[in-house]
C-alpha cells in the first residue's frame, strides 16, 4: 500500500480487520459493536465481514463485558472489549485491577490476560460531566495494565495491531475529537516499536511531553512559540505503560525546561507521573521548574465555554511555554 | 435537609382525569418536539439529545399516582417525566442549552437536570447511574417518616446493569417505599430487548427478587395510571414494586440517529402505537371534550412550548468564572486553575 | 492456546458411583481439617482461610459431572472443588502456606489458587469476582468447539453482586455452555442468607433470565451428582444452568470466626447435615463398603493429607526476587524496584 | 474526658457512636457492620445501642451500597457507607466518582452528598493481592472528593468526627494494621482543624512527607537518622483532599530536601502528586531531588516475605533518606 490518506477512525477499523483476519481467535464484544457499528462507528460493517461470532453485541453490562473478557483471554481467545466511554471504566474496574491486571501475577506466571479493552475518553462534543472525561491515570497506577494512546492515524492503526500481540492486557484510549482526524500513511511502512516516543518536532528551548489529543494542541502551541523564536521538542508518548522514560531524560537534559500536557485532571495524574520524574530524574539539568499544564480539577460542564475551559488547549500551552521561557530572565 | 417544596402540577391528585393526562402527555410531545428544534437551530448544548416521543404515558401516567414530596432520579430519556413532575419547561429548556437560566445553571444539561424542590434527585447519562440512589431516599423517607416514596425511572437497557438488582434486593429486603419503573421503548441504542436478553419478561426478574411486578401497554395511559397508583399504594407501605411500560421509541437514539437499523415496516407499527393519539381519540369518542376544544388545548401548549425556545435563545451561558464554583461546597477549599498555579510557580524569581 | 491437559481423576466418568465420590469428599474433609492444623501451626500464608467443611458434596457432586478440558472459577472457599477437579492436595497446601512450591509459586495462596491444566481460571477474594470470566471461557469453547463446559462457583453471599446477573443474562443470550454453581451454605460471613434477601429461593432469579435453574439438597451427594449431569448435558448443549446446593457451614466463616451470630442449636441442626456421614452410612448400609473397608480407606486419606503438611513446612517462601516477576510476560519491559531507582536518581553526582 | 488509653479501632468506634448521638441523621450501612460488628470490629455492638434502622447489614452488593449512600444523602441523611477493604472499590468507582463526586457540580450547586465512605487497606495481614492494596491515588485524582486517613488514635477520632460534618462526600481509609494501635489521647482536648497537616516531628536537615501507618515508620525511621546526627521533619498529612500544601512548603523551604513516602504503588500514586508539587513549587529551595518512596509497582503476594517487600518499611525509609542525605556531600 502507498501513501493514502485515511482517518483515525477508519485506521482503526483496518487495525481490527486486520488483526481478525489475521488470527481467527480475535473477537470484539461490547455494547452496539455489530449491527449499529459502534457508537463512534470504529467496528462499521465488521460484522458483515466477520460475523455475529467474532463481532458481539452485549447488553448493556460494563463489568461483565470487561470480566468475560478477561475469561475470553484466559481460555485462548484474543478479546476486544470496547467501553463506549472511558467514563464507564469506574463500574469496570474491579474486573480490570483486581482480576485482569493480577491473574498473572497471583497465579505465579502460570498465564496472562492477552486482552485488549479498546475506549475512547476526553472533552470536544459537550457531552457533559460523565462522558468528557480523560481518566488513563486510574490505568497508569494499576501495576499489570498496559495503556496506549494514540495521537495520530498512523499510531492509530500500528498501537491497536501491536496491543493485539501483546502477551498483557492493554487498555487503549482514543480520544474522541480525534476521530475524523485525517493523514496521509502509509501503513505498510515499519511501525515504530511499541513502547518507544515518538518526537514530533525537535527543538533547544524546551520539552513538552504529552500524548493524544494534546499532541496536536501541543504542535499548534509550538509553531506560535516558533513565530516568537522559541522552539521546542514535542514528545508524543503513545504508550504510558510502558513508559519510555529513556526518549525524555535525553531530551530534557538538552534543553533544562520541561513542560507536561495532559488533558486528564492535574492532581494525582498522569501529569503529575510524568512532572515528578522529570523533576527527579533530571534535576541536575533543570532550569526552571517542570510546568504541568492538565485538566482542571473539576468536573467538565455541559456548557460549551466551560468545557473547553476545562482543560488544556493551545493558547494555555502557548502562553505557558512563554512564561516558562521568560522566567529565564527574571531568575 | 433538603425536602421537596410542593408545587402545582397540572395532574397531581386527579390520576384517572384523561383531559388532565392527555394535557401533560401533549405538553410533553410538544417540549420534545421544541427540543428537537432548538438542537437543529444548533442552540442545544451537545447532540447528546434523547426524546421521549412515544413513551409519554409512561412519565404522565405514573407521575399522576406520586405526589408532593415523592423523590425520584432519570435516566438520560427523562424530559418527559421531569415534566409531569412539574418542572418549568422554559428552565428545563433552558438547561438543555447550557444556559445559566437552567435547573443547573448550564452546567448540567439535558442529562443531568435536577431539582431538588421537586424531588427530581438527577437524571443520568450512566445507564442505571440513578437506580440505587431511590434505596437510598427510601431509608431516608422511613427515616424521617415522610411517607414518601422514591421512584427510579429508567429505560429496558438498565436492565444489563446489575446494580438494578442489588438496588430491588435491598428495596425488598428492607420493605422500603421505592418504585422501579421501566420504561421498555424496546431498544437500548440499536438493540431491541430480544437481543439483549432471553428473557424478554422483565417483570419476572423483579418478582424473583421479592418485589411486585407487572407489565403495562403503553399505549392507553389510563391503564398505566391505573397500574401506577396500584403499586404506588403498595410502595408507601413499604411494598417496593416494578413497573414495565411497555412502548416504542418513535425516532432514533439521539438526535443524530436514524435508526437505520430498524425495519420501516416496524417503525410504521410502532409509531402507530401513539398514547397521545390514542388518548385523544378516546376523549372525543366518549364525548369527554371536541376535537375542537382539543385543537385549543394542543395550541395553547405549543404557544407554552415555543416561549421556552425564545426564552433559552435570549439566555447566556455561565460565565467563566462559575468553572471552579461548586467542586465543593461554598466555604470549602477550592481547586486552583491551573494558569494561577503555574503563574504562582513561575513569579518565585 | 491454554488447553487444559488431560489427568487422572478419582471420579471422572463415574459419577453414580457412591464410593468414589465418599472418597472424594472425605478426601476435601481431611484437606480442609489439615489446612485449618496448617493455620494453627502457624504455617499458613495469613489468616484469610475459608474452610469448605460441611460443603463436600456440592464440590464431590457437581465435579463429578464435569470433564476433561472443562473450566472453572471457585470463590474464596474453593478447596474442595479444586480437589474435585483433580487438583495435588500437597501442592494447594504448599500454596495455602505461601510456598514457592505451590500451584502459584506462594504468590497467590488459598484465595488465588489456580492451575490452567486442571482448567483452574482462579479462586477469587473478590465476592462475585470470578463469576463473568466463565461467560468469557464460554465463548472460547463455543469459538474453538472444544465442547467443554465453564462453571462458576460461588457462594450465596455472591447473590448480591449484580454481575452475576450480567452474566447469567449473556450466557443465556448466547446460549453458552456456562453452569452457575451457587453452594448456598446459608451464610455470607455473619448474615444469614435471610438477611441478605427476600427472596431467598435463589434459583427463581436465574430462571427470570431464561436459565434452566434448580436447587438440590447438598446432604445427598447423589442427588447433587444427579443434578449435576443433568444440568451439564443441557449445558454442554448451549443450555446454561444455575444449580443451588444447599448445606451449611459447618465452622466459622474464616478459621478465627467463631460463629458467634449463630444459635448453638441451628449449628448442631447444620452440622447434623453431614454429606461425608450421610455417604458413609449410606455405603454400610446399602453393603457397598463394610465399615472396616471405610476405615481403612479414611486412614488412607488421612496419610495422604498428612503427608501434604509435612511437605508444605518443608518447603521455602519464594525468594525475594521473584518480587517483579510475572508482573508482565517474559520479556516485557518490568517494573523498577524503588530502591534501585532511588539509587540511580542519587548517583547522578 | 481525661488522657486514657485507646486503641485506633475504639476511637473510630467512639466517633461514630458520638456522631450518632449527636445526629439522628447519621446512620450507617455496610456489610456485616451491624450484628457481626465490622469485618475489623469498628462498629461492634453500634447496632445494639442504635438499633437496626441506624445500623443496617446489607447484602454484598458493594456498588448498590455505595449508590444508596449517595441517595440517602441527597435526601437529608448522612450516611457512613463501610467498604469493607478498600480493595472493592473498583466496584463502586462509577457510584463513588461519576456520581457523588460529581452531583454538586453537575446540578449547579443545588445540592451536595454529604455522605462517609468508610474504608480501610494496606498490607499486613497476608491478605493477598485483592486485599492489601493502598488505593487512595484514585480517590485523590477525583474533583469532588475529600479523602482522610488518620495515622493517629486521635486523628482517627477527631477526622471521622469532623468527615461526619463536612458538607462533601469524604473516603475516610483507614489502615488494617493500625487497629491495635494504642495511644494516650484526652479526646476533650481541641481537634486540629480539618485539613491541616501534622507536624510530627521537626529537624533541620530534610523533611519527609507522608500519611496513615507510613507515619509511623517513618517516625522510626527519623529516630533511627537522629541516632547518625540526621533530624527530620515529619509532616502527617492527615488529609490528602484538602492538602495542606502550605505546610509542606514552609518546611521544605527551611530544608531544602524532601521525601515523600506512601504505601500506595509508586506510579501515578499519591506519591507522584507530591513530589511534583514539591517539585514545582520549592524549586529554587531544592538542593537535591524529591525522593519517593512508594509501594512497589507490582501487585501484593499472600507470601509474608514478598508482601512485606512490596511496601516502604522503617529501614527502606532510613536508607534512602541516609542516600539521600550523603548525596549533599557528593554533588
Ligand atoms: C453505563 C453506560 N453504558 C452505556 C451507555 C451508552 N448508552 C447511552 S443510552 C444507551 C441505551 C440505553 O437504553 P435504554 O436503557 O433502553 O434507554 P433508552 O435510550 O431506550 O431510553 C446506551 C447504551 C451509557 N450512557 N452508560
Ligand atoms: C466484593 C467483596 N465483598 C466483600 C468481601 C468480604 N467477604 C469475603 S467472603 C464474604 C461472604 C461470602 O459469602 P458467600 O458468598 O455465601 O460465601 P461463603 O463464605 O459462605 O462460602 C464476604 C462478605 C469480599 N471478599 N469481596
Ligand atoms: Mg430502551
Ligand atoms: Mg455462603
Amino acid at each position: 500500500m502507498a501513501l493514502q490518506e485515511m482517518t483515525y477512525r477508519d485506521a482503526l477499523r483496518k487495525a481490527l480487520a486486520d488483526s481478525m483476519t489475521e488470527n481467527p481467535d480475535v473477537i470484539i464484544l461490547g455494547e452496539e459493536v455489530g449491527r449499529y457499528g459502534g457508537a463512534y462507528a470504529v467496528t462499521k460493517d465488521l460484522i458483515k465481514e466477520f460475523g455475529p461470532e467474532r463481532v458481539i453485541d452485549t447488553p448493556i453490562s460494563e463489568p461483565a463485558i470487561v470480566g468475560a473478557a478477561v475469561g475470553a483471554a484466559m481460555a485462548g481467545l484474543r478479546p476486544v472489549a470496547e467501553l463506549m466511554y472511558v467514563d464507564f471504566i469506574g463500574m469496570t474496574m474491579d474486573q480490570l485491577a483486581n482480576q485482569a491486571a493480577k491473574i498473572r501475577y497471583m497465579f505465579g506466571g502460570q498465564i496472562g490476560v492477552p486482552m485488549v479493552l479498546r475506549t475512547q475518553g476526553g472533552t470536544g462534543r459537550s457531552a457533559g460531566a460523565q462522558h468528557s472525561q480523560s481518566l488513563e491515570a486510574y490505568v497508569m497506577h494499576t501495576p499489570g495494565l498496559r495503556l496506549a494512546m494514540p495521537a495520530t492515524v498512523a499510531d492509530a492503526y500500528h498501537l491497536l495491531r501491536q496491543a493485539l500481540t501483546k502477551p498483557d492486557p492493554v487498555v487503549f484510549i482514543e480520544h474522541k475529537a480525534l476521530y475524523t482526524l485525517k493523514e496521509m500513511v502509509d501503513l505498510d511502512a515499519p511501525a515504530p516499536d511499541w513502547g518507544k516516543a515518538a518526537i514530533r518536532r525537535q527543538g533547544r528551548d524546551l520539552v513538552i511531553v504529552t500524548y493524544s489529543r494534546q499532541v496536536h494542541y501541543v504542535m499548534e502551541a509550538a509553531k506560535k512559540l516558533a513565530a516568537e523564536g522559541i522552539e521546542a521538542t514535542v514528545i508524543d508518548l503513545r504508550t504510558l505503560s510502558p513508559l519510555d522514560f529513556d526518549t525524555i531524560r535525553t531530551h530534557v537534559e538538552k534543553t533544562g525546561r520541561a513542560m507536561v500536557v495532559s488533558e486528564g485532571v492535574m492532581t494525582a495524574g498522569v501529569a503529575a507521573e510524568l512532572a515528578a520524574r522529570i523533576s527527579e530524574e533530571c534535576f541536575d539539568f533543570l532550569e526552571d521548574p517542570v510546568i504541568r499544564v492538565a485538566g482542571e480539577d473539576i468536573p467538565i460542564s455541559v456548557s460549551t465555554a466551560l468545557e473547553t475551559g476545562s482543560v488544556p488547549g493551545p493558547q494555555l500551552i502557548f502562553e505557558s511555554a512563554m512564561k516558562l521561557l521568560s522566567s529565564r530572565e527574571a531568575v | 435537609m433538603n425536602q421537596p417544596q410542593a408545587v402545582h402540577r397540572a395532574d397531581a391528585g386527579s390520576n384517572s382525569d384523561l383531559p388532565q393526562l392527555y394535557r401533560m402527555m401533549r405538553r410533553i410531545r410538544t417540549f420534545e418536539e421544541r427540543v428537537g428544534e432548538l438542537f437543529v437551530r444548533g442552540q442545544s448544548a451537545g447532540s447528546m439529545l434523547h426524546l421521549s416521543i412515544g413513551e409519554e404515558s409512561a412519565a404522565a401516567g405514573v407521575c399522576a399516582a406520586m405526589r408532593d414530596g415523592d423523590r425520584f432520579t432519570t435516566h438520560h430519556r427523562g424530559h418527559g417525566i421531569f415534566l409531569a413532575r412539574g418542572a418549568d419547561p422554559a428552565r428545563m429548556m433552558a438547561e438543555i442549552g447550557g444556559k445559566e437560566a437552567g435547573y443547573c445553571h448550564g452546567k448540567g444539561g439535558s442529562m443531568h437536570i435536577a431539582d431538588m424542590g421537586l424531588g427530581h434527585l438527577g437524571a443520568n447519562a450512566i445507564v442505571g447511574g440513578g437506580i440505587p440512589a431511590v434505596v437510598g431516599a427510601g431509608l431516608a423517607a422511613r427515616h424521617h417518616k415522610t411517607g414518601a416514596i422514591s421512584a427510579a425511572f429508567f429505560g429496558d437497557g438498565a436492565t444489563g446493569q446489575g446494580i438494578l438488582y442489588e438496588s430491588m434486593n435491598m428495596a425488598a429486603l428492607w420493605s422500603l417505599p421505592c418504585l422501579f419503573v421501566c420504561i421498555n421503548n424496546q431498544y437500548g441504542m440499536g438493540t431491541r430487548i430480544d437481543q439483549a436478553t432471553a428473557n424478554p419478561r422483565l417483570h419476572e426478574r423483579a418478582q424473583a427478587f421479592g418485589l411486585a411486578a407487572e407489565t403495562v401497554d403503553g399505549l392507553d395511559v389510563e391503564a398505566v395510571a391505573e397500574a401506577g397508583r396500584r403499586l404506588v399504594d403498595g410502595v408507601r407501605d413499604g411494598k417496593p414494586a416494578f413497573l414495565v411500560i411497555d412502548c416504542y421509541r418513535f425516532y432514533g437514539h439521539a438526535r443524530k440517529d436514524k435508526s437505520p437499523y430498524r425495519d420501516p415496516g416496524e417503525e410504521e407499527t410502532g409509531r402507530a402505537k401513539d398514547p397521545v393519539a390514542f388518548a385523544r381519540a378516546a376523549l372525543i369518542e366518549r364525548k369527554v371534550l371536541e376535537e375542537s376544544a382539543l385543537d385549543t388545548l394542543d395550541a395553547e401548549v405549543a404557544a407554552e412550548m415555543d416561549a421556552t425556545i425564545d426564552f433559552t435563545v435570549a439566555q447566556h451561558e455561565p460565565p467563566l468564572s462559575s468553572m471552579f464554583r461548586d467542586v465543593y461546597a461554598p466555604g470549602e477549599p477550592e481547586p486552583e486553575p491551573v494558569r494561577t498555579r503555574i503563574d504562582r510557580i513561575l513569579a518565585r524569581g
